[in-house]
């Protein structure tokens, strides 16, 4: 078993001189060096290099994030030990910042999979170096997300009533109540998008296991969960086979899972939210924060890590392009959901959406014009082709998707039916400073992942180059991607 | 005492041109094995056309998934049977909520064990193995019997142009 | 065989109902102490007031219509419906709250872990939720009734048309081995109402108050058009 | 299949399970959710009757108590006053009696007087020092001031004043009690208060009367009320009200009609002429001598609509219209209320009334259409021999008393002075100085249950027991068409470390060698019953001593049963006519000149009342009615003149009288008139415990010493004032929503 031996003991890689953006597009536009032409061993190299050089600036993020995440947690003792009123919530306004913070990173985690299963079932080319990144989203978006319902619980010490155990007194869970669905969809979510990320990542988790010098810390756990994996000629067919069934049944749980968590609303008869619309208009802006979400990440990933060569502009510029079809598929649903009130003219709701005009205009018009200069802003090729701008457009676009969640929970709870109780609400310290550290969560999940397992799909891009090669067409060379199944 | 041959290729080429030879020297498809760091169609050295019964897993934990899910959503709304709202005691709408998402949970389960089954992992024992081909090489494994099949596949191997041929000894 | 359950609350012989008659109530509010007395529901004071989360199942609503001086105000006292489609049960996933075969929206405070499904399901705003730990500071706490429970943080409680007394009376009427007679069985609001604006009966017995109440052509029910089957029926007031 | 086998199957296998649960019959698998009928026995508990002391109505209650402890209020339903009904503040005693602030022990004073410090003493060292005064006190003026006087207590205080030579029994209030008593003299009534009896009424005319919330009886009148709304299935009575503020009982009202301050008695004047007229020309004034009649044309010939018109803001049409409304609808009565008394010229506007009610009374009478006289005969006589045995005279409840008490004591010509259950420093005008007063009374011993404003300035305090643990008895003062005697007895066992007030006064007279014929006060209601049995006719002949005095607990008192002989409509007493030319009203006058520019407004809310209770946390949470305010006092002013002046809900404005300044958080209120500005009773306590002090403002700064031409009492409807905004502002705790309250076309009410 021979391995890198001349890799220095205290696994300090020797600095990886990597082509940063300019030099590689230069390259690419003189159709000289191709897409994939990078050496076998220098893939290896920089796609394992976030996982084994490990700068001071990345100790300084965690610690801070770290030290966010216990801020939050303090606040969330807190309201547990003082009781649900140090949040802002009132009667009539049962639901606030946690509910429409559940709902975002439940939306967030859509992309992931969807994106990944959509693209390899599709056999689109450019999938390969961003499959690992969104689902790896997904996975912790859904941790966080899970999270949610239990902070926003009353009594935190009797929880395990939602869940089905069976008891000397024979008391079940309420399985027509929408809770109790979206308690089983975000379960049957979370373990499918786990193994969906497991079973993608255990070639890499084998190859990093060779990749990793014998006294480093990682050899122990990669060579456990790398489960055996030889590589041989039958495990990729099964592998194959596998991936292909995930692919398809995570893509059928994935829209399901948004619309139970619409139907916590759509299932009520509270005026705005008694709508049909909210199942579909959920899915699609899941998927719209959930691509904005991916982008962004993939550009900080790319920016940290110096992925240039693997995750390249081309990637980029298709993911806002199918970031571009959302913004506009969100702007249809949210169009229908807003004429089919202003037109029925039920007191009521045209009550709510006055006071969502005048109250939360500032939020409401903020998130509307974020999501029109989105889609203003992806029409121009210039934009979608550098990724600062488009790192800036997933900020903004997940803020206004944020904004556009809270918009849906808390102006209809505050003006309801009954107008003697007509109240405002304003979310308390700790419920902000409970939903940023829930931020910091994720994002301290995201890097610490990175750090314990490779975030590139190395065996996915090697196969790309492997069924890849050049052609010389007319005066040109260009690219082709092979196929093997017909 | 089988001993292993283990061949490192460069390009694929060389070792589709090995097996050829070996197939001459009446060795089997099942002695040879592939190795590579990623996957190759089927074909592209050996042609194994094994087509998995995945379906079969996926099936039965669907099924079970479905039983889990009437069970949650049927018999436990009906031995609690509580008036909630006008509601029927097991009503079918949340029935068919719960045993989707419960069937689809089987059917994931059913594919990762049928992974689990197929790909005959997880076993930690040291099988013959060569760390090169996690750096994009392609390692072609030959199990032989007796000293003479070892030095016959050694020279087939360097002729068409492996990198590096390596012996492993199987104790038992 | 039709899924029936045996708390099929069709062929119980009892059905509570409260009529409230808009025209005599003159919105003095002895019925929301009346209940805060009788139900142990806790006061806040004037921070976690101003900051709505007053306990007290039944409230006074004054609405006004017009300036002065031709100005119209109208009393609505709001307390739970009792609805028979109601719409809180459903959506709780533990089964905190559900109808009983009396016909009354049953609330189990130790079942109910918080989620304010419920609260949030309820056109008519009448749940309360426990947002802290309620005190009674010292003699005050012999002043609970025995009889109700005193709920802790984190739970959701709301009107159960004073569930001990319709257990009292159903125990009396249990010793004597006869049906509950009308007008027996009183909540503390009814009973203290100084215009006696609050009938409370059993509205499957046709000769009881509450029935002959309902039929008047001045009966309205609120929020008709949810189709909630509510159980708490105002006659309008004027003529 | 019971549990314990199902806990085995439970995690098995679940398909199996299934199966074999559908075929099971659901009954034996019940949750507890559904609790069975038989064995829970819910508490049952013991009924006391006894009689609701948190105003002076005096409603029956039956309070109910587990254990030996008080749980809650409950109305007697045969009482006649409150036929079972209890407003909110009686539901709070109980929250009263078991208050943390509840005194424990006597105090006896250290320093200063006024400054609230005091040492825990002994009660008999109390009264011992108490009897010490009371002998060196005989002669050199000693006082009384209680909260009513016509219980036993006030009757027990009363003889021991009589023995100290002095008749100085004051009881101070604010509700024209003296002018009403003697306009009901006036119109040769009873001489005491009115009672109208609106049960039967066809329609019911309210003169500023807030009759519902803040009257003699709300508690009755609201019974009453109910009973003319939907009391005879016929007929539905109207109610219509004439005054100057949207107050709880004009919102029940059907139709509001704005008037300007003090010409209500103009009003009535002119529905008499009115009446007068049209009842003439309809020929209903046959039976009334032509001399009479030409005396009331006299009298009444220059009120006319437009005269009218001009002094009350209210169109000719109107009047007339109430006329015609009046006489159509009878039986009809005009309730003059707070407007018409408590303003400069409160006595002759009330006589106006009380013509107004007579006439319209006697054409009722002629057309017999009378159901109800207002009390019979003998039952008159009956009542005023029952008030008789309390003792304390009618004119105890004249402002003069106190106003007298208060002069001498500022003299320091006061040696004793004994104050029960009451608190003038905080109920009376400030500008009569009441705290200075007091603090130069040579020994002030007060009987309270809290330690409140005035009893900074007491020498001695003397804990006394809750309504709910005490012996006594009352006369009703307000007879509600039938002599009342409400008995109270202990509901539970007294807590250690309190007296009732008359035991603590009888032990401090025997020890100061004053002799008394009655031990306590059980002896006194006991002597009071026994006194009275004879006539009693109610109570069956065969019970002896100790059955009646059973009988008379258990009931909750004494009231004669309405005998249906005297209901028919044949016997109605003549009515007699007051003598309406020697009527003469003055234009309003006020306190507080030109640029003094709003009227003030001032009302007793039905929750707060004159502030005794504004120490319960209950009431300080309920939303008083017309506001949904709670926790705070408020100043209302009108929606057109807040946006004229700038100013928002919860604005902290200065309002100040010729007599005072007080500051209090704006309420935009639209029943209130543009011109006038209106804040409750009750609030801005300086000392009353934790949740009182310093809560609100106390609207008795702007009071004066404006009397009312002919009566003591100060006319605190007749001030004006003037308003500026102080910049600060105050968070309001509102129940209602400012926008929400116009939207009830949800509910289509």
């Amino acid at each position: 078993m021979s391995s890198r031996e001349d890799i220095p003991a205290d696994e300090r890689l020797p600095a990886v001189e990597t082509v940063r953006g300019q030099a590689l597009d230069a390259g690419i536009q003189a159709g000289k060096e191709s897409d994939f032409s990078i050496s076998e061993d220098r893939l290896n190299d920089i796609s394992l290099r976030p996982m084994f050089y490990t700068t001071k600036t990345y100790y300084v993020l965690t610690i801070i994030l770290a030290l966010i995440v216990a801020w939050g947690a303090a606040c969330w003792g807190y309201q547990i030990v003082m009781g649900m009123g140090v949040t802002d919530l009132r009667h009539p306004v049962f639901w606030g910042l946690y509910i429409s913070a559940f709902v975002f990173w439940v939306g967030v985690s859509h992309s992931g999979t969807m994106v990944s299963s959509i693209l390899r079932l599709s056999k689109a080319n450019w999938r390969r170096p961003i499959l690992r990144g969104a689902e790896a989203m997904t996975v912790f978006s859904l941790l966080v997300a899970g999270l949610f319902p239990v902070i926003h619980v009353g009594r935190l010490w009797r929880i395990y009533y939602m869940f089905p155990l069976p008891n000397q007194r024979e008391l079940w869970v309420n399985f027509r109540s929408p809770l109790a669905w979206d308690m089983a969809a975000i379960f049957v979510y979370l373990t499918s998008a786990f193994i969906f990320l497991f079973v993608g990542l255990l070639p890499d988790i084998a190859l990093a296991r060779d990749y990793c010098p014998a006294k480093n810390w990682r050899k122990g756990y990669l060579k456990f969960l790398a489960l055996g994996w030889r590589g041989s000629h039958r495990q990729w067919i099964v592998y194959e086979k596998v991936s292909l069934y995930l692919a398809i049944f995570i893509l059928m749980i994935a829209p399901s899972v948004h619309t139970i968590v619409s139907w916590d609303f759509a299932m009520s008869i509270t005026p705005n939210w008694h709508t049909s619309i909210f199942g579909p208009y959920f899915v699609v802006g899941a998927i719209y924060s959930g691509i904005a979400g991916v982008i962004t990440l993939m550009v900080t990933l790319r920016w940290i890590f110096n992925l240039d060569e693997i995750i390249r502009v081309t990637h980029l510029t298709n993911l806002s392009k199918v970031l571009l079809l959302m913004s506009i598929m969100w702007g249809y649903f949210y169009f229908t959901e807003f004429i089919t009130s202003w037109y029925g003219n039920n007191p009521t709701e045209t009550a709510i959406w006055r006071w969502q005009t005048d109250r939360f205009g500032p939020m409401l018009f903020t998130m509307l014009g974020i999501n029109i200069f989105s889609i203003a802003a992806l029409a121009f090729d210039s934009v979608r082709k550098s990724p600062g701008k488009l790192f800036v457009i997933g900020i903004l676009v997940n803020v206004a998707m944020f904004i556009e969640r809270y918009l849906i929970v808390v102006p209809v709870l505050t003006h309801r039916d009954n107008p003697f109780t007509w109240t405002d609400y304003i979310p308390s310290f700790v419920e902000s400073s409970i939903a940023v550290a829930a931020m910091a969560w994720f994002l301290l999940l995201y890097a610490l992942f990175v750090k314990i397992l490779p975030i590139v799909t190395v065996s996915d891009i090697r196969e790309g180059n492997a069924l890849s090669c050049d052609m010389a067409f007319g005066n040109r060379h260009i690219r082709v991607h092979g196929d093997a199944e017909e | 005492m089988s001993r292993h041959v283990i061949g490192i290729f460069e390009k694929i080429e060389n070792a589709a041109s090995a097996v050829r030879p070996l197939e001459r020297e009446s060795f089997k498809k099942e002695d040879m094995e592939l190795l590579t760091g990623c996957q190759y169609p089927d074909g592209a050295v050996i042609e194994e056309d094994w087509d998995v019964p995945l379906w079969k897993f996926a099936v039965v934990g669907g099924l079970l998934g479905l039983m889990v899910g009437v069970f949650l959503a049927g018999a436990t709304q009906w031995w609690m049977n509580l008036d909630v709202g006008g509601k029927p005691m097991a009503a079918l709408p949340p029935l068919g909520v719960i045993c989707y998402e419960t069937t689809l949970l089987g059917v994931i389960l059913g594919s990762l064990a049928g992974l689990f089954w197929f790909a005959g992992l997880p076993d930690w024992t040291d099988l013959p193995y060569d760390a090169e081909i996690s750096r994009g090489k392609i390692a072609l494994l030959v199990t032989c019997s007796d000293e003479r099949q070892t030095e016959l596949v050694r020279k087939i191997m360097v002729e068409s142009g492996a990198q590096k041929v390596t012996l492993t000894e199987e104790e038992s | 065989m039709t899924l029936k359950s045996f708390n099929d609350k069709h062929d119980n012989d009892y059905h509570w109902a409260m009529v409230i008659d808009l025209d005599c109530c003159d919105g003095c509010g002895a019925c929301t102490i009346a209940c805060q007395a009788e139900n142990n529901v806790p006061t806040v004071g004037e921070e976690r007031a101003y900051d709505k989360r007053t306990m007290s199942w039944l409230r006074i609503e004054r609405y006004f219509e017009g300036e002065w001086p031709n100005l119209r105000v109208v009393f609505l006292p709001m307390l739970c419906q009792q609805c028979d489609k109601a719409p809180c049960e459903p959506v709780c996933p533990v089964f905190a709250t559900y109808h009983n075969p009396e016909g009354l929206n049953v609330m189990v405070y130790n079942r109910c872990i918080g989620t304010r499904f419920c609260g949030n399901n309820c056109p008519f705003g009448v749940r309360k939720f426990n947002w802290f730990k309620n005190r009674w500071e010292e003699p005050l706490e012999q002043q609970l009734n025995p009889d109700i429970s005193v709920r802790e943080k984190g739970v959701m409680e709301k009107c159960t048309f004073c569930m001990q007394r319709i257990r009292r009376g159903k125990d009396h009427a249990k010793d004597e081995g006869r049906e509950v007679r009308d007008g027996e069985i009183i909540p503390a609001c009814a009973q203290t109402c100084p215009t006696k604006a609050i009938t409370f009966g059993n509205i499957r017995d046709s000769k009881s108050k509450v029935a002959e109440l309902a039929k008047s052509k001045r009966r309205h029910h609120l929020l008709e058009e949810h189709g909630l089957e509510t159980h708490v029926i105002y006659l309008k007031g004027g003529e | 299949m019971d549990r314990r086998t199902f806990m085995k199957l439970g995690g098995a296998v679940a398909a199996a399970g299934m199966t074999g649960a559908c075929g099971q019959a659901a009954q034996k698998i019940i949750p507890y959710a559904i609790p069975p009928n038989d064995g829970v026995n819910p508490v049952e508990g013991w009924f006391y009757s006894t009689t609701c002391r948190m105003c002076d109505a005096g409603c029956g209650i039956m309070v109910r108590t587990v254990e030996g402890r008080a749980k809650k209020v409950e109305g007697n339903p045969d009482h006649p006053i409150n036929r079972g009904g209890v407003c909110a503040r009686g539901q709070a005693a109980v929250q009263q009696y078991y208050h943390p602030e509840r005194l424990k022990t006597a105090l006896k004073r250290t320093g200063a007087k006024g400054n609230n410090s005091f040492t825990p003493i002994p009660i008999d060292e109390a009264l011992n020092l108490l009897a010490e005064r009371m002998k060196t006190a005989r002669g050199k003026g000693s006082f009384v001031i209680a909260s009513d006087a016509n219980d036993v207590t006030s009757a027990i205080a009363w003889k021991i004043l009589g023995v100290l030579g002095s008749t100085d029994f004051a009881v101070p209030a604010l509700n024209g009690r003296e002018k009403h008593v003697r306009s009901m003299a006036f119109a040769k009534g009873l001489g005491t208060l009115p009672y109208y009896d609106i049960s039967q009424l066809g329609f019911l005319l309210l003169l500023g009367a807030d009759i519902l919330e803040s009257g003699f009886s709300p508690v009755h009148y609201a019974g009453a009320y109910g009973e003319m709304r939907r009391g005879n299935p016929v007929r539905r009575g109207r109610m219509v009200y004439v005054g100057r503020r949207m107050s709880m009982t004009a919102a029940s009202a059907d139709r509001f009609i704005a008037a300007n301050p003090g010409s209500l008695g103009f009003l009535s004047m002119g529905l008499s002429h009115e009446v007068f007229r049209i009842a003439g020309d309809n020929g209903l004034l046959k039976k009334i001598p032509v001399s009479l009649k030409e005396k009331w044309k006299s009298a009444l010939g220059d009120y006319t609509p437009q005269m009218v018109m001009e002094k009350t803001a209210v169109p000719a049409k109107v009047i007339t219209g109430l006329a015609r409304e009046l006489l159509e609808q009878m039986p009809s009565q005009a309730i003059p209320g707070d407007d018409v008394v408590c303003h400069s010229n409160g006595v002759d506007s009330l006589n106006a009334a009380a013509f107004l009610n007579a006439l319209l009374k006697q054409i009722a009478r002629d057309g017999n259409l009378l159901k109800k006289p207002d009390l019979p005969e003998e039952d008159i006589s009956f009542y005023l021999r029952m008030k008789g045995f309390i003792g304390v005279p009618e004119a105890s409840h004249d402002y003069a008393v106190f106003r007298k008490i208060l002069r001498q004591s500022a003299k320091g010509q006061t040696a004793l002075g004994m104050i029960i259950d009451a608190n003038p420093v905080h109920t009376a005008p400030r500008s009569l100085k009441t705290a200075e007063a007091l603090a130069k009374t040579g020994f002030l011993a007060c009987f309270s249950s809290f330690l409140n404003d005035t009893t900074r300035f007491a020498d001695v305090v003397i804990p006394a027991a809750h309504f709910l643990e005490s012996w006594s008895a009352q006369i009703g003062d307000y007879p509600v068409g039938l002599p009342v005697l409400s008995t109270i007895q202990p509901v539970v066992k007294p807590a250690v470390g309190v007296i009732q007030t008359g035991d603590a006064l009888i032990q401090a007279a025997s020890k100061a060698g004053i002799k008394l014929d009655v031990k306590n006060q059980e002896e006194v209601v006991k002597s009071l019953v026994k006194r009275f049995r004879p006539e009693m006719y109610s109570i069956p002949r065969k019970l002896d001593a100790n059955g009646v005095w059973e009988y008379c607990l258990r009931n909750g008192g004494w009231w004669p049963e309405p005998d249906k002989s005297k209901l028919s409509p044949r016997y109605v007493p003549p009515v007699q006519m007051p003598a309406v030319e020697k009527i003469k009203i003055a234009n309003p006058k006020y306190a507080g000149g030109k640029d003094y520019g709003f009227n003030l407004h001032l009302y007793k809310t039905v929750n707060m009342g004159y502030g005794e209770a504004v120490n319960l946390p209950w009431l300080l949470e309920m939303p008083e009615p017309m506001t949904t305010l709670s926790w705070d006092s408020w100043v209302e002013i009108n929606p057109k003149t807040a946006v004229k002046l700038g100013i928002d809900n919860g604005d902290v404005l200065k309002i100040e009288s010729p007599f005072g300044s007080v500051e209090a958080p704006a309420f935009i209120y639209p029943g209130i008139a543009p011109n006038t500005v209106a804040m409750p009773f009750g609030w801005g306590h300086e000392s009353f415990g934790r949740h009182a002090s310093g809560r609100g403002a106390n609207p008795m700064a702007l009071l004066g010493d404006f009397p009312a031409e002919n009566s003591d009492e100060p006319a605190w409807r007749a001030v004006k004032v003037k308003i500026g905004k102080t910049g600060k502002k105050r968070k309001m705790v509102r129940e209602g929503n400012p926008e929400g309250e116009y939207e009830a076309e949800v509910f289509q009410l």
